[in-house]
C-alpha cells in the first residue's frame, strides 16, 4: 500500500463551492489532519451538518455524512451516535445553524452529553444568505437586513456552554490550523458533548471579523492554564474584545449519555440488535 | 345482548382506577368489552367519565344508553341519568340522591370507604356493589386486586369491594361469557406493540395528548427490550433524531399529535428527499392549535397528505382500531424501508384511548423486511438511478470503504449537492415513481354491510367501529347500506370506490370533522362526489346509534 | 419587436453589476424591460446569468434565443452560444474566443480593464460596447453611473464604458422607446412597498432565499418609515412575533420560503384559532427540504392551503407578477383585518426576483381598512357570536376597562378555555362561517385570449406572463386558445373555470411543479379534470416560447 | 369608589382547573398583589403564555391575556412590548414550556432585551401531560416516561440567564409569597428583561420535589449581597441542592431593545403610528 495521507484518504472528488480564501478551507484541512492523526477510516466517520456555507462541509471530505436541514444537525448526529457507538461522530456546521436556528438543540445537547464532537464554523455572519447578523455577530454591525446596525447583544456560546454545563469547550481560530488540529483532536478524544467554537473568517461578507482582526486579537491559553476550574474557565470564556483566547477554555470527566444507559450496558449496539417478532409476543400475557 | 356502565366523577376522585378495575374483572370473567375514557385537560376537578360497555359478542362503539351510572359526584347525575334506559339504574353514595329519585341505588359508600380507613375507597366499594348488580362472582375479582393495588392497600381494597358486594342484589340477567381467547388494550398500547414486533428500538418524541400513550408503552419496556426512548427537548428534535437513527440503521419512530406534527413538517420533507425510512404516528385531537387537547378529531388528513413544501412520496395509514393499528403498526416499518419514505400511522384520540377485547395477534403474521444492502457497487452511490426505482441502502460503516451520504438538497446519486436541471429532473422522478409502484402495495378499504347498496357510506380511520354498528342496524332495520371504511388513504386506493359507488343512490361521508375531508380526497381522486355528509366536530366520537340517526335524517 | 441579451459568468465576476448597469441604462432609454437572473446557492465561482430582455411594448417573460451574448467566462460561451438567434451576437474578451467562431465579437476587455486600473472594470467595458451595439446614446448611461457607482470608481467606471463604446459598431436596428412613464421593479420589491403602502409597522422573519429580498427592502426603508423590522431567531419565532404585534394592534407580516413556512405552520393554526390578522408571504423554491434554494418551482399549492392541525379559515393569493404583487399585499391587508384571519400571499423567485418595466402603482387605489373596534358592549368578549359572522376586535389598552384576551384552546366568547361541546360546535361554526363570506372577496382568475376556446390553459400564480405571452403566439398561429391565470386560489374562484371549461376540448394545466397540483385543487372544487398537464420541475422558469412547444407536444 | 384590593381589580371569573394545593395558587396572589401595589390596571397590563399548567395563568387574572402556543410566550409577548411600550408585559407559564419547548427564545429574548418579565412556573416537571421530567427535573428521578431515571443533566436557567446576558434574574419561591411579591414588583419595575425562576410545588405530579423539600433548602439573599456582580452572581446561582438561594441574584442596568430602537425614539408608540398609503408614494421615484 502507497503511503497514506491525510488527503489522499479524506479527499472527495466533489467540487468546493466556498469563496477562494474563506476560512473555512483551513479548517476542512486541519479536520482531515486530525482525523488522520487519530487514525479514523472514512466509513468510520460521521460528518452531521444543516445548512450554511459551513454546512456543505460533509461534500468536501469522504466520510459519512448526513446533511440535513438549517439548524437540525445536532439531533440526528446524536441519535447516529446512540445507535451506532462504534461511530466517530462530528458536527460541522455554521454559528447561525447552531446557535440561532438551532439554539435549543445546542442547550438541551449539553445536558444530554452525548459523546459527539460539535464544531461550529463560526464567521460571526449568515455567510450562504448573504451576509445577516448572527447570533454572534458584533452590536452595531451594519448589514442589508440590520441596516441601522446590529442591536442585539451577541451570544458568547463557549460561556453559555461551559455555564449550561459542557464537559469540553475549546474556541480555535482557522488562522492557526496547526493549533486546530490539534483542538479537533483533543475534541474528538473527550468522552462526551465537546463544542469546538472556531472563530472563521469570512471574506465577502465580514468585513468586520478577518483574519487580522483576529490575528491582533488571538492568544492561546498558556500550559498554566487550568482547564479544570469551572470558576475560571467562565471568567476566560468571558474574555472577548482585544485579547481572545484560544485553547481548551474547559475540560472535566463526567457520565455521557451512554454510560447512564444503564440497560443497554451488557447489550450489543442497537444497530447490531438482533430481534424477531416473537420477541415480543410475551407482551401479550399482561392484556389478558 | 351487552351492557353499559358510564362511571363519572370530578379528575382525582378515582374515575380511572375504579374504571379500570371494572374493566379488568369484566375481562376476567370473559366478556368482550368497549371502554372509552371522556376526560378534560385537568388533573383536578372537572368532569371525567369512562364508558365500559360489555357482552356476549365483539363490541365496536360505544353505545349511547346506558345500563348503569356509577356516580362519583353530583355532575356525573345530572349530566347523565337522562341517558338511562328504561331498565338502568344509578349507583351512587347516598349523599348524592336527588330529591326525586325512583329507582337509584343509592349505598353508604363514602361511610363505608372512610371505615376501611381511607375516602379514596369509595370507588372500590361502588365496584363491589356493581359486580353484584351484574351477578359476577366476587373471587373473580381476586387476581385484578393483585395487578392493580400495591400490598399495602391490597386488603383495605378487598374489604371494600367485598362490602360493596354485601350491600346489594343483583339485578341484571347474567351473560354468557366468551370463549375465545382475548387480549384487552387501546390503539396507543396497539402501536407500541406493534413498533416492538417490528423491531423498532429507537423512538424519540416529545409528549403530546393524545399520544403520549405510545411513548409511555414503549417506555415502560425499555429495559426489557434493550432500547432507547428518548424524550427530545421539542418535536423538530424528536423526528430529526429520528432521522438519524434511521440513517445509522435502525428501524425508529416517531409520534405525536397535530400541533407537534406542524412541527415535525419540515422533517417530513427531510425523510422524503433523503429517502430514509421512517414511521410517524400522528394521533389527531381537535384543532386548531391547542383546540381540545384531551377529545377527538379527523381533522388532519388534508394536512398530513400534503404537509411539507415541495412534492415527495410518502404514504398516509389511517387506523381504525387496535387490531388494525398493531398490524398496521409493523407494516409501515416494513413499506418505510422498502420503499425508503415516511408513513404516517393516522390515529386519534378515540383509537388511542378506547379499549376492546380482540382475539390475541398473531405474530406469525408479522415480518421484519429490512430491504439494506450490504454489498455496494464501488464507489457506492446512495441516490443511484435503478431500474426498480429504489436505490440500494447501506449502514453506514457497515460496508468498508464506502461511505453513505445523505442530502437535503437535490442531489447527484452520490448525494452531492447539484444544480443540474438534468439531475434535478431525474431525481425528482425518481422519487415520485414510488407512488406508482406503492400502488401495488396500497390496501383497499374494508367494507360492511351490503354490496352495491343504495346508501354507501364512506368513512376512514377510527370511525371503522360506530360505521359498523351502524351499517349492521341499519340491515336489520331493512336498509341497503354499505360502508366502505378506509385504512390506506394516500395513496389513495380508488378500485373498491368506484366499483360500489357505481350503483349507490346516495354516497354519505361520515366523518369526525367540520369540512368532509375525505369527501375532498375522494373528488379529487376519483371525481365521485359525495350526496350528503355526516359530520361531527364536537370533540366527542360518535357512536354507531348517532351514525344511524344522522344517516336517517339526512337521506 | 424586442431585443434580448444574455449575461454570464461565474459568482463573484461582477454579472450581477454588469446586469444591473445594462438594465438601468435601458431603463433611461425608455424601453419595456423583463429581467430574470440564473443563479447558483453558492457566492463565488459556479456559474450565474441574467436575461435582459428590452423593447418597444409591454414584456411578460424570458424569451429563449438570443440577440446577444455577453459573456464573462468560457462557460457562458459553451452554456448559451446555441441559444442565439440566427442574427445573434456574442461578445467577450479575446481570450473567450471559441476555436470555429465566424461572428463573435472579440475586444481586448481585461486588458482595457487593467489598463483603467482594475480587472472588476471587464463588465463595464462590455456594457459599453452593447450600448453600441444597440445604437443608444453613451450619454443616456450617466445617471445610472452616477447612481450605481461610489464616487471613487465612477470616473474609471465611465473611462471603461467610454472605451467600450469605442470599440465597436453598432448592429441592430434601433427601437422605439416607450412614451407612458414605467418604474421597474422585482415581485419581492413590490411586496414590500405594498406592505408599506398599506401601513404594515412590523415586520418578523428569518433569512430564506428567495423570500430575503422583502426584509431587505424593508429593512431599508426603517428608518425613513419608522417602523420595525426584526430578524427572529428562528421562523418559529418570527410567525408568533408577528402575531404579538398584530394582537397588539398593529399590522405586522412574516415572510419566508417553504422551509420556514413549515416552521410557522403550527402558529398558522395559532392565528386562525385566535383570529388574529395576519399576513405571510411564502416565495416558493423547489423542495423538498433544502432542494434548489435559488431556484424557482410552484410546489406548496397543496401545502400552505392544508398547513396546520385542524380547520380554520385562510386566505391564499398567488402573485401572478409585480404589478400584482403591490396591489394584492395592500389587499391581503384589509382581509386579514376584515375577517381576522392569516392570509398567505404565495409567490416564488421567479416572480420574487424578476424586473419588470410596469405603469407606476396608483396610491390612490390603496386603502386602509382596519376594520377594529374602539367601543365594547361591556364586559367585552373576544370572540361574541354576531350576526355577522365576525367578533368585535379591539386593541389591548385601548378601551378603558376592558381587556382582550386571545386563546388557542377552543375558547368561550370571552376567550377562556371551554370543553362545552355547544360552544364548541359554535365556534366551528363562526370561524367556518368566515370562509363563506370570503366567497364574495374572491377575484376571479385573470383571462387572456379568446373567450370558449378549444384550448384553455389553467395556470395561476407567477406563469401568468409566460403563458399570456403563450396564449398570444398560438393565437397567432391561429389555434382557439384562452388561459385563466388564478391569482385567488383559496378559497377558489370557479365561475370563470365552469364557464369556459364547459366548451374547451383539452384543458391544460401549466405548472411549475411534478404533480399538477392546481390540476388536483380543481377536481376537488369543481370536479372538473384537465385533459392534459404541461409541468416543468427542473428549477427553471419556463417561458412563453416552452409552453407553446409543450402545448402543441401534448395535443 | 369603594375601597379596591388585588383581588377587586383583577379577580377573574373563570373557573380555576389547577389542582388544590398546587404551587401555582400562591404565585397567583402573588402576581395580583404586586401589581395592585404598582397601581396597574388591568387594562394596561399584558400576560401571555404557552401551553401547560401555568400557562392557564392568563385565564384567572383580569387583564390583557394572549395563550398561545406551546414553547411560544415569549415571541408574542416581546412583539406586543415593542409595538406598545405604553402596555407592562409579563409572561407566566411553565419550566417545559419556556426552558423545553420554548428554549431558543429564551436564549435569544435574552439577547434582545426588550422590557417585559417572565415569570417562569417551575415546578421541574410537565404537569399537564402528567408527569414527565422537564428540562429542571433533577437527575434519576423516575417518570412515565423516564421509566428508569431521568438521564438528563438538569438545567439550572437562573445561571444559564446571567451567562447569557440577562439584566435581571431572581428565584422566588410560591412557599413564600410576600418575598415573592416583592420579586415580582422588581422584576416588572426593572428596564430589561427581567427573568424570575420561581420555584412551585406540584403536588400531582412532583413527589420530590414538594413543598417540604423546598422549605428545606431555600434561604434569601442577605442585604449584604452584592447583586450587581457577575461573577458573584454566577456562583450563588450555581448554588443548587442543600441550600437553595431566592431573591434577586443579578441586576445591572443595560440599553434595552427600545434604547435600541433610536431611529424611533422621537416618534409615536408604533401602535399609535399615522399612515397612509400616499406616504409610501416616494419611494417609487428610485425605481424610475
Ligand atoms: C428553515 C430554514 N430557514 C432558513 C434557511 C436559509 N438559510 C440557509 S443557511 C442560513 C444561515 C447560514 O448561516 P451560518 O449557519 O452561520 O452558516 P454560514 O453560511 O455562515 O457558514 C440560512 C438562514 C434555511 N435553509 N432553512
Ligand atoms: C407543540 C406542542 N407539543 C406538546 C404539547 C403538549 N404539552 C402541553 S403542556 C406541556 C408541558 C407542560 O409543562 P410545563 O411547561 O412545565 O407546564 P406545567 O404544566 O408543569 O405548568 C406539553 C408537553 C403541546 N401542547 N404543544
Ligand atoms: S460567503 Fe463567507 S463563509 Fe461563505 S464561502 Fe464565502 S467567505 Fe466562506
Ligand atoms: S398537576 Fe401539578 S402543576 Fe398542574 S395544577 Fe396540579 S399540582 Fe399544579
Ligand atoms: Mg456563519
Ligand atoms: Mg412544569
Amino acid at each position: 500500500m502507497a503511503e497514506q495521507n491525510a488527503a489522499s484518504v479524506f479527499d472527495s472528488t466533489d467540487e468546493i463551492a466556498w469563496c477562494p480564501g474563506c476560512g473555512n478551507f483551513p479548517i476542512l484541512k486541519s479536520l482531515k489532519q486530525a482525523l488522520f492523526d487519530l487514525g479514523k477510516q472514512p466509513d468510520q466517520v460521521l460528518i452531521a451538518s444543516g445548512i450554511g456555507q459551513a454546512a456543505k462541509l460533509p461534500h468536501y471530505i469522504k466520510v459519512n455524512g448526513f446533511n440535513g436541514l438549517h439548524g437540525r444537525a445536532l439531533p440526528p448526529a446524536i441519535a447516529a451516535k446512540i445507535v451506532n457507538p462504534g461511530l466517530t461522530v462530528l458536527v460541522n456546521t455554521g454559528d447561525g445553524d447552531s446557535y440561532g436556528e438551532g439554539g435549543n438543540h445546542f442547550l438541551h445537547n449539553i445536558r444530554r452529553n452525548v459523546d459527539i464532537t460539535h464544531l461550529v464554523h463560526n464567521n460571526q455572519i449568515y455567510g450562504l444568505t448573504k451576509g445577516q447578523a448572527s447570533p454572534t455577530t458584533d452590536l452595531g454591525q451594519v448589514t442589508g437586513v440590520q441596516t441601522l446596525g446590529n442591536i442585539d447583544q451577541p451570544l458568547d456560546p463557549v460561556l453559555m456552554a461551559i455555564a449550561v454545563g459542557a464537559s469540553f469547550v475549546a474556541r480555535g481560530f482557522a488562522g492557526e490550523p496547526e493549533h486546530l488540529t490539534e483542538l479537533i483532536k483533543a475534541a474528538i478524544e473527550h468522552k462526551g458533548y465537546a463544542l469546538l467554537d472556531i472563530l472563521q473568517p469570512c471574506v465577502s461578507f465580514n468585513k468586520v471579523n478577518t483574519y487580522d482582526w483576529y490575528r491582533e486579537r488571538v492568544y492561546r491559553l498558556g500550559d498554566d492554564y487550568d482547564r479544570t476550574s469551572w470558576q475560571q474557565a467562565m471568567a476566560k470564556a468571558a474574555e472577548w474584545g482585544s485579547k481572545i483566547p484560544i485553547g481548551i477554555l474547559y475540560q472535566i470527566d463526567k457520565p455521557t449519555f451512554a454510560d447512564r444507559l444503564t440497560w443497554l450496558k451488557n447489550s450489543p449496539h442497537l444497530v447490531d440488535r438482533q430481534w424477531e417478532p416473537k420477541d415480543a409476543e410475551h407482551f401479550m400475557q399482561e392484556l389478558d | 345482548m351487552d351492557y353499559n356502565v358510564l362511571v363519572g366523577g370530578a379528575a382525582g376522585q378515582g374515575v380511572d382506577t375504579l374504571a379500570k378495575l371494572l374493566e379488568q374483572i369484566l375481562k376476567k370473567n370473559n366478556f368482550e368489552i368497549f371502554s372509552n375514557k371522556d376526560y378534560m385537560s385537568r388533573v383536578r376537578g372537572g368532569h371525567n367519565f369512562t364508558q365500559i360497555r360489555f357482552g356476549e359478542s365483539p363490541l365496536y362503539s360505544q353505545r349511547d344508553d346506558l345500563d348503569l351510572v356509577i356516580a362519583l359526584d353530583m355532575t356525573t347525575v345530572n349530566n347523565h341519568r337522562a341517558r338511562l334506559s328504561t331498565s338502568g339504574k344509578l349507583l351512587g353514595d347516598v349523599s348524592l340522591r336527588p330529591e326525586l329519585d325512583a329507582d337509584g341505588i343509592w349505598l353508604p359508600l363514602k361511610q363505608t370507604a372512610k371505615a376501611l380507613g381511607s375516602p379514596l375507597l369509595e370507588g372500590t366499594v361502588a365496584a363491589g356493589a356493581a359486580l353484584k348488580l351484574f351477578a359476577l362472582q366476587l373471587a373473580s375479582a381476586e387476581p385484578v386486586l393483585e395487578s392493580i393495588f400495591q400490598a399495602a392497600i391490597r386488603a383495605s381494597n378487598h374489604q371494600a369491594l367485598e362490602a360493596g358486594f354485601n350491600m346489594v342484589e343483583s339485578v341484571f340477567p347474567t351473560l354468557e361469557p366468551v370463549n375465545e381467547h382475548r387480549i384487552m388494550l387501546n390503539g396507543n398500547q396497539a402501536i407500541g406493540l406493534g413498533a416492538l414486533a417490528a423491531g423498532c428500538c429507537f423512538y424519540a418524541a416529545y409528549p403530546m395528548t393524545p399520544s403520549t400513550g405510545i411513548m409511555n408503552y414503549l417506555a415502560a419496556k425499555m429495559a426489557e427490550t434493550k432500547i432507547v426512548v428518548e424524550q427530545a427537548e421539542d418535536e423538530i428534535a424528536a423526528i430529526n433524531m429520528a432521522l438519524g437513527a434511521s440513517y445509522a440503521g435502525v428501524r425508529s419512530m416517531t409520534g405525536t399529535s397535530g400541533g407537534g406534527f406542524s412541527l415535525m413538517v419540515e422533517a417530513l420533507g427531510l425523510a422524503g428527499i433523503t429517502e430514509t425510512p421512517l414511521v410517524i404516528a400522528e394521533i389527531q385531537r381537535p384543532g386548531p392549535a391547542t383546540g381540545l387537547p384531551t377529545r377527538t378529531e379527523q381533522g388532519d388528513l388534508k394536512f398530513v397528505i400534503s404537509a411539507a413544501q415541495g412534492e415527495f412520496p410518502r404514504m398516509v395509514i389511517a387506523l381504525r382500531n387496535p387490531q388494525d393499528a398493531f398490524y398496521q403498526t409493523a407494516r409501515a416499518f416494513n413499506l418505510a424501508e422498502q420503499f425508503q419514505i415516511p408513513v404516517i400511522l393516522l390515529g386519534d384520540q378515540y383509537v388511542g384511548d378506547y379499549y376492546q377485547t380482540i382475539p390475541p395477534y398473531d405474530f406469525s403474521k408479522i415480518t421484519i423486511e429490512r430491504h439494506l444492502s450490504t454489498e455496494a457497487t464501488k464507489p457506492y452511490r446512495r441516490y443511484a438511478l435503478t431500474e426498480s426505482g429504489i436505490s440500494p441502502r447501506l449502514v453506514p460503516g457497515r460496508c468498508a470503504g464506502e461511505i453513505v451520504l445523505a442530502d437535503s438538497d437535490e442531489h447527484t446519486e452520490f448525494g452531492h449537492i447539484t444544480e443540474s436541471a438534468t439531475v434535478r429532473n431525474a431525481m425528482v422522478r425518481k422519487r415520485l415513481q414510488k407512488l406508482k409502484l406503492l400502488e401495488a402495495e396500497v390496501e383497499e378499504p374494508w367494507f360492511f354491510g351490503q354490496s352495491e347498496p343504495e346508501v354507501l357510506l364512506v368513512a376512514w380511520g377510527s370511525t371503522a367501529g360506530p360505521v359498523r354498528e351502524a351499517v349492521e342496524t341499519m340491515r336489520q332495520a331493512g336498509i341497503s347500506v354499505g360502508a366502505l371504511v378506509f385504512g390506506d388513504v394516500y395513496p389513495f386506493p380508488s378500485r373498491s370506490l368506484k366499483q360500489q359507488a357505481a350503483t349507490a343512490k346516495h354516497i354519505i361521508n361520515v366523518e369526525q370533522n367540520a369540512t368532509g375531508q375525505l369527501a375532498a380526497l375522494m373528488r379529487d381522486e376519483t371525481l365521485i362526489a359525495c350526496t350528503e355528509s355526516v359530520l361531527k366536530y364536537d370533540g366527542r366520537a360518535m357512536s354507531g346509534g348517532y351514525i344511524v340517526s344522522r344517516v336517517k335524517e339526512v337521506l
